[in-house]
């Protein structure tokens, strides 16, 4: 579904992304871990147009969509979680999540889908009226993945979906991360608990300064001494 | 504009006379700054098709044109360029505000200024030997339109409202002075700015207060608005102005609000004086003047005679001349006091009939003639021979 | 790495440029006289508004509040000189004590303005500011009644000169065989005025308050946060801003020997500002170049485009005051879209640039 | 009591046409934060505009007046809309992101620009507005209203209530409040938002259309200089109100308009003439900082939850 | 010793939302003090109130055996409190070492005179502030990024920033929002490492997180707010069997 090969990505002089090549196919879920600094952020923001690749291709259902607009690549199918979560401050929570609709025709299928986000975040509900700015970070975060399954995505991109979030809700928002995938939409996600990363995706992908470093399935990565000294957080 | 190459040379040894000419040519007053510019322009092609001779020389005269932008602190510095490019002379400003710091580098250098619309006592009253202008003062036109008003409308209570900028508000105050002499109560003053549009307010409030005249001083631009907005208030009573809204625009501005306004304009109409200056105006420059262009004009040739007449284009040789000089221009016969003022300044009262503003009458020296009486005794003298219509009276009716 | 930091690591070069340039500034208004001693005064003007556009500097771009209302504190400095100074009330004090009083004034009204403005952010600032630039000019406008103190829009004439004892800096005078004209002395003054408030600039940006107002500029409660009395801080920067625009304020009155209130209307206000912006906010250097930059080219528009016309199409086309404020126009326009943060911007800026 | 009607009609009058000024810099400026100092010179063109088409049309035609004026006005709309999206193709896009005051400076000289194309156009005189509207003068209770003033009430009622609708009630408005809050976010959301952005520019522009004709019929007056000042207060108004907010631009209009009304017709008494109409700005200016220091965003401006 | 920092009563609301009620807790010297609760619990607010940000509708804070009378945020800070934001608040266009410097502010003093005149003192002063600075940027494990602009950091480090720059206050009490947000399983190890390493150096923590694990190995002490309300408090064993803060926060999964 998605395939990246040879995508640089530079802030003015510095290189943050060296040419890293990747794939993910329809339906899977694949987890991109990195420390602080890797470039997983400016990747994400290369797949959905808001940041414009040095070099290097990103073909998505085939057709290389580097010179689509951000705005078109919704309309493609592709949605993205934003790190920071990019609420709109002065909308309330339903008009945030009406605009995550924005790029659908159907407004009665997207009232259903509206239902569905209340249901799945009973807090968001309660706070429908509220504006975005005021909410607390948690229910921010919750908004932001409500919003982005509001376009009904085939391709999801998280970007550290559990940041700020309490236990329970990180639980409830992985639970509702594989119930998205479940319906079949296809997941790249970016997260620094890499534990809980690996636990629910299939395939992973390791990210140093720029580049990947390391590919594989869970199981292995899960295994492996090096991911689990700097990304599990493990004294071996 | 810098030097520039010397046109070929005729017959006779030429010499070229630079003249320079500043006033706003860019902002809210633009078109009067324009107007100014073109009295000049038209004043120096004239003398250059006569062909003046000097000191044995041909002379052709250059103008050099400046946007002051109203501007005070460009004042000095445009005053600097002309005498940095050695012009003799210098018609301008238009805005007293500007003439006035301009005019000490202008008399430092000792090079004459003529201004043809900077009505402010102040200009003259600094001592200045190089300064003259061919208006009259805002000390002498308000006078002259207030005792219109107190003597055709015997008004019990006036209005005097101001754009308070320095001519709006200088005029007004004569007018207070004259009024208040005269035994007329006046309102306490009301002002807007030179850009007000709105003067509803204003005027509502002059209403309730039931005044028999309404005088205003400020440019036509913000009096049009004014009077249109007075009449739709149902104000009945007569609305006059001074020179800055004495224009055929106000027609235009105030639609048929504008009908029997009276107003004022220092000298005599040019109908009078020189009514060739109205078509070579227009001839030239496809527009009909505004407003101060017969002054420019007029001040243009003043520079030029003088200059005639010390036979020498040198500022220090011909200020003398200018300075007690006597020519018939445009606006009437001129002669300076010794502030540079001009002498006796006629006043002419305009009033807006069927769309123009006719000349009612000319006022001098505190007197008052008919129009049409005084067209009749300058037929007679086969010339706008001003000073015998009115002889020179010491008891003007200027400030106590 | 760039020049000015290449000759920090070079004394040697460092002294020599600053000795070359200091030659070059003296020789100036000779040089200039010969094109015509107008730029002389075009130049002392350039430096008066670059008086004020560094004191504005410390408002908009140190502490990055915008203000619209600036050029209340010249006038202010500017009727503080012509009252204490001219035949209005009969007064004539010395200069060095009426500039201090005029900066001093302008600094109680810097406080004033700020002390109620202090929550405000941005453009609502931004109104504030010109709100009190209007009421400030309003006030010259008319408080000839009921008692006159500023003549109303009359202004006030006869100010007098800047003098030391019997040397006065108007009119010219002959000193070791040179002639130095009115306006060539009033540029030695005005340069070792500009002087002084350059250094104090540099060393304001780079101190402890300087500090404190780039953090509430970038971020108030952060800065809050970190102890910064945000109250004081920004209206230590109101307070020094207006005094420098008093001081300009004084020079100017006595330097033109009238006043009125057009002087002190909003468009000059934006005019500075627009020379901070244009130049490079925050950046001393170039919020100079800004200042000359846009007292320039409107003087050498005034310059070339009547005889360039004329020798292009040998007759005017176009009236050149319709030309020279096009190109203005353009030139704002043009300068700022190939460099949105300003000419010489601030490193601060420079950084923030470079990762769009 | 029949002047204090008649300076709250005076009042209401002017604060329209503010009102409809104001909307125009409170779109502008609720999508990019931008003041658009340019957005006065865009009325002055709708009024120019306006005037040459009326005035041709009255001298050659024999068409009703009121069809005239709205001849004139749909003449201007476009023109003016062409102008308000050139500024923001030229002046302000790339501009998009960089220090918050560049596109200041760019507004600046663009309406230098425009004041100097006008001038060229419409020369440097004050043109009198062909006043072809039967000026009917109604009497209310001693006060006097014209066909006019009504109309401009009116139709600034209307256009804030039309672009009310626009703004909360239409998938355009919902993608212009986005994308004024975080225009990358938006454009994640499917929002092509240079093209908002340029609606919002437009939609702009034809109020100003609207403003234009308004202030030139009312006052019978068009100069290419009168859209500064006329700018200014109306941007003032919208501060006042809440800049951003729709409903903030008109009571911000309508409230400057009432206070310069009452403030030249009462002052001078409230002061024994200390005071008078001369101080009429200030007293508006001081109500606006009054308020302004009261409530930091306007009286009906969104408090931008600023959270810690 | 009476206790650092004494809430009382704390109250606050948003128009309907009893954001903090009756919110009462007491923070020793020298421990690490954590705050958890769910997503819009309060903490934040809570630090708002604490910090002067806020002002509470109701009770009151004693801090080092006085009462804390918040008028602004900046006495806050020079009382001895110093935080970090939730939302990384840095001064983005400012270097990571002039965010620090900034940080001295409050310990320094120099006017506008002193900055004008560069008498010795305030030199001495300026290179005391350099001087401080840096060791605080090397004391978070930043040294080499000094000269690097807050906003080009990554994000684990402008928290680690954030550190130092509160640090540089020179804080009694340092209040954490949510620090290790955004770190992965061993950059958090570091932190909790750093942290323990300034509350042996003598200053309190109070820290808000939600990484369980870090809170549990580090703290001395917890409260657990819900809703606004205290539900539970006391060492990180007892909370963490605690019936209602499972039910409310933990949940089945336990760090
Ligand atoms: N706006 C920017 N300007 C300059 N450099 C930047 C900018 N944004 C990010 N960088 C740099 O690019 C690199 C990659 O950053 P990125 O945000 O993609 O990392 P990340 O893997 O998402 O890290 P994190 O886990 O902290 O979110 C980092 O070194 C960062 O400092
Ligand atoms: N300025 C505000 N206006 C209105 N409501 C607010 C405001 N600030 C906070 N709230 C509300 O108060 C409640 C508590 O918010 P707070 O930020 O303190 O939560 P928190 O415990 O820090 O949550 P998180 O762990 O998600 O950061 C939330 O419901 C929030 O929506
Ligand atoms: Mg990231
Ligand atoms: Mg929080």
């Amino acid at each position: 579904m998605l395939e990246v090969s040879g995508l640089r990505v530079s802030y003015g002089g510095i290189n943050a992304v060296k040419g890293i090549d990747f794939t993910v196919r329809a339906g899977e879920m694949v987890t991109l871990i990195g420390a602080n600094g890797a470039g997983k952020t400016t990747t994400l923001k290369a797949l959905t147009g808001l940041l414009r690749p040095a070099s290097g291709s990103v073909r998505y259902n085939g057709e290389d969509i580097v010179a689509v607009p951000v705005y078109q690549r919704v309309k493609m199918g592709i949605a993205l979680v934003p790190e920071g979560r990019g609420i709109f401050p002065r909308l309330t929570v339903e008009e945030n999540l009406d605009m995550g609709a924005y790029s659908r025709d159907d407004s009665v299928a997207a009232g259903a889908d509206r239902d569905r986000v209340y249901a799945l975040f009973p807090r968001l509900a309660e706070r429908r009226r509220q504006t975005g700015g005021t909410l607390s970070g948690g229910e921010q975060q919750m908004l932001a993945i409500g919003r982005a399954m509001m376009s009904r995505p085939r391709l999801l991109l998280l970007d550290e979906p559990s940041m700020g979030l309490a236990p329970l809700m990180v639980q409830k928002i992985f639970a509702t991360i594989r119930a998205i995938a479940a319906e079949g939409v296809t997941i790249l996600l970016v997260e620094q608990n890499a534990k809980l990363a690996l636990e629910i995706c299939q395939r992973g992908y390791v990210m140093e300064s720029g580049e990947i470093t390391l590919h594989d399935n869970v199981q292995a990565l899960l295994a492996n001494p090096q991911v689990r000294r700097a990304y599990l957080g493990e004294d071996l | 504009g810098k030097e520039e190459p010397p046109a070929p040379k005729a017959a006779a040894p030429e010499m070229i006379v630079k003249i320079g000419h500043a006033a706003p040519l860019t902002g809210g007053i633009a078109h009067l700054g324009k107007d100014n510019e073109n009295g000049a322009r038209l004043a120096i092609q004239e003398a250059n098709a006569r062909g003046i001779m000097i000191d044995g020389k041909k002379v052709r005269f250059e103008m050099l044109a400046e946007d002051d932008e109203e501007k005070p602190d460009r004042g000095p510095i445009i005053a600097q360029k002309f005498i940095d490019a050695k012009v003799a002379g210098v018609v301008g400003h238009l805005n007293s505000g500007v003439s006035i710091p301009a005019s000490t580098v202008y008399a430092q250098a000792g090079i004459p200024m003529v201004t043809g619309s900077s009505t402010n006592p102040k200009l003259t009253e600094q001592g200045l030997k190089n300064v003259f202008r061919t208006v009259g003062r805002d000390d002498q036109q308000g006078p002259a339109i207030a005792s219109y008003l107190a003597s055709e409308y015997k008004p019990k209570l006036v209005a005097i409202i101001d754009d308070a900028t320095a001519y709006g508000e200088g005029l007004g105050n004569e007018v207070e002075k004259t009024l208040t002499v005269a035994g007329v109560k006046v309102l306490p003053r009301e002002k807007g700015s030179k850009d007000t549009r709105d003067w509803k307010a204003v005027l509502t409030k002059i209403k309730g207060k039931k005044p028999d005249a309404v005088f205003y001083g400020g440019m036509d631009a913000t009096a049009g608005p004014l009077l249109k907005q007075g009449r739709e208030l149902g104000i009945k009573v007569v609305f006059a102005f001074g020179d800055g809204a004495c224009t055929n625009t106000m027609k235009d501005l105030a639609g048929d609000a504008a009908e029997g306004f009276v107003c004022s304009q220092a000298g005599i109409p040019v109908q009078a004086a020189n009514p060739k200056f109205l078509t070579d105006y227009k001839a030239r420059f496809n527009t009909e003047p505004i407003q101060y262009s017969p002054f420019t004009y007029d001040g243009t040739h003043l520079l030029i005679a003088a200059m005639q007449k010390a036979n020498s284009a040198e500022p220090a040789k011909y200020l003398p001349e200018l300075a007690k000089i006597s020519y018939d221009g445009a606006t009437g016969k001129i002669e300076f006091d010794e502030k540079g003022d001009r002498k006796n300044a006629e006043m002419t009262i305009f009033m807006m009939k069927s769309g123009k503003i006719e000349p009612l009458a000319i006022i001098t020296g505190g007197a008052s003639v008919k129009y049409e009486d005084f067209v009749k005794a300058a037929a007679a003298a086969a010339a706008p021979a001003v000073a015998a219509a009115a002889p020179a009276a010491p008891a003007t009716p200027e400030k106590k | 790495m760039n020049i000015s930091d290449k000759l920090k690591s070079n004394p040697a070069a460092l002294w020599s440029a600053v000795v070359l340039i200091a030659c070059a500034l003296v020789a100036l208004p000779f040089v200039l006289a010969m094109a015509g001693t107008t730029w002389v005064r075009v130049t002392n003007l350039a430096i008066l508004f670059t008086l004020l556009a560094l004191g504005l500097n410390i408002v908009v771009g140190f502490a990055g509040l915008l203000d619209l209302g600036y050029i209340a504190f010249y006038g202010v400095g500017a009727y503080t000189y012509a009252l204490l100074a001219s035949p209005q009330f009969n007064l004539h004090l010395p200069f060095w004590i009426i500039l201090p009083i005029g900066a001093l004034t302008a600094c109680v009204f810097g406080v004033l303005l700020g002390a109620p403005t202090l929550k405000l952010r941005g453009d609502y600032l931004a109104i504030v500011t010109l709100g009190f630039g209007e009421i400030v000019r309003i006030f010259f406008n008319n408080l000839s009644q009921p008692v006159n103190i500023t003549n109303g829009p009359q202004g006030i004439s006869r100010i007098d000169p800047i003098s030391i004892g019997n040397f006065s800096f108007n009119g010219s005078e002959v000193i070791l065989g040179i002639n130095f004209s009115g306006p060539v002395k009033y540029y030695y003054l005005l340069l070792l005025v500009l002087i002084a408030v350059i250094v104090i600039n540099l060393r304001l940006e780079d101190s402890r308050i300087g500090r404190a107002w780039q953090a509430i500029r970038e971020d108030e409660i952060a800065a809050a946060a970190m102890g910064i009395n945000t109250t004081r801080i920004k209206l230590l920067a109101f307070a020094m801003g207006a005094s420098f625009g008093g001081v300009a304020g004084g020079m100017f009155a006595a330097m033109q020997g009238f006043i009125s209130p057009d002087s002190f209307v909003l468009v000059e206000s934006v005019m500075v500002l627009s020379m901070v912006v244009l130049g490079g906010m925050g950046n001393i250097w170039g919020v100079i170049v800004g200042a000359l930059l846009l007292s320039f080219v409107p003087e050498l528009l005034r310059h070339t485009v009547d005889p360039l016309q004329r020798s292009l199409f040998g007759r005017l086309i176009v009236e050149p005051e319709v030309v020279r404020m096009l190109l203005f126009g353009l030139a704002l326009m043009l300068m700022m879209l190939f460099r949105p943060a300003g000419l010489w911007p601030s490193k601060v800026r420079r950084r923030e640039l470079a990762e769009k | 009591m029949d002047t204090f009607l008649q300076q709250i009609i005076n009042g209401l009058t002017l604060g329209s046409v503010y009102a409809v000024v104001a909307l125009g810099y409170t779109m502008v400026y609720g999508i990019i934060q931008l003041i658009n100092f340019a957005h006065g010179e865009v009325v002055m063109i709708g009024a120019m505009v306006a005037f040459t088409v009326i005035g041709w049309l009255a001298a050659n035609t024999t068409l009703p007046p009121l069809l005239i004026v709205l001849i004139g006005t749909l003449a201007a709309i476009p023109a003016c809309v062409a102008v308000g999206y050139a500024l923001e193709i030229f002046a302000y896009r790339r501009l998009r992101n960089a220090p918050r005051l560049a596109p200041l400076i760019t507004a600046i000289g663009a309406s230098i620009v425009l004041q100097q194309l006008a001038m060229m156009i419409w020369s440097r005189n004050p043109l009198g507005f062909p006043q072809i509207i039967p000026n009917t003068v109604y009497h209310i209770e001693g006060a006097t209203i014209t066909l006019i003033q009504i109309a401009i009430i009116a139709t600034s009622v209307l256009l804030m209530a039309g672009l009310t609708f626009v703004v909360y009630r239409t998938r355009l408005g919902v993608a212009m409040r986005a994308a004024s809050q975080n225009a990358q976010i938006a454009g994640l959301m499917g929002v092509n938002v240079n093209q908002i952005i340029a609606a919002t520019f437009m939609l702009g522009a034809a109020l100003a259309a609207v403003a234009g004709v308004m202030v030139g019929t009312y006052y019978g007056i068009a100069h290419y200089t009168m859209g500064s000042l006329l700018g200014l207060k109306a941007f003032c108004a919208a501060v006042l109100g809440g800049i951003g907010n729709l409903a903030g631009a008109m009571l911000g209009g309508m409230l400057l308009g009432l206070v310069e009304a009452l403030g030249a017709g009462y002052i001078g008494d409230l002061t024994n003439n200390v005071f008078g109409s001369n101080y009429q700005d200030v007293f508006a200016f001081l109500v606006l900082i009054a308020v302004l220091v009261l409530r930091p965003s306007g009286l009906l401006g969104e408090r931008i939850g600023e959270r810690a | 010793m009476s206790a650092l920092l004494e809430a009382t009563n704390i109250n606050k609301r948003f128009g309907g939302i009893e954001a903090l009620s009756a919110v009462s807790m007491r923070i020793e010297r020298a421990e690490i003090y954590g705050l958890i609760g769910p997503n819009g619990a309060g903490k934040t607010t809570f630090f708002n109130v604490l910090t002067g940000v806020y002002r509470a509708d109701g009770g009151a804070f004693t801090f080092d055996g006085t009462a804390l009378n918040v008028k602004a945020p900046h006495e806050v800070a020079a009382a001895g409190i110093a935080r970090t934001f939730q939302n990384i608040r840095l001064f983005a266009n400012m270097s990571a070492l002039e965010n620090v410097m900034v940080g001295r502010h409050v310990r320094t003093h120099a006017g506008i005179f002193g900055a004008i005149l560069r008498g010795a003192g305030t030199r001495a002063e300026e290179r005391a502030i350099h001087e401080r600075a840096r060791v605080l940027l090397d004391y978070v494990g930043l040294a080499a990024r000094g000269n690097a602009l807050a906003h080009s950091l990554p994000y684990g480090d402008q928290r680690r920033l954030e550190i130092a720059r509160a640090l540089a206050t020179a804080p009694k009490l340092l209040a954490l929002d949510e620090p290790a947000a955004g770190m992965n399983a061993t950059e958090t190890a570091t932190l909790r490492t750093l942290l323990e390493r300034i509350r042996d150096d003598g200053t309190t923590i109070l820290l808000i997180e939600h990484d369980m694990k870090l809170v549990m190995g580090l703290c001395d002490r917890i409260a657990v707010l819900d809703y606004g309300r205290k539900i539970a408090e006391g060492a990180p064993a007892a909370v963490r069997n605690d019936a209602a803060v499972i039910e409310a926060y933990l949940g089945g999964e336990l760090a």
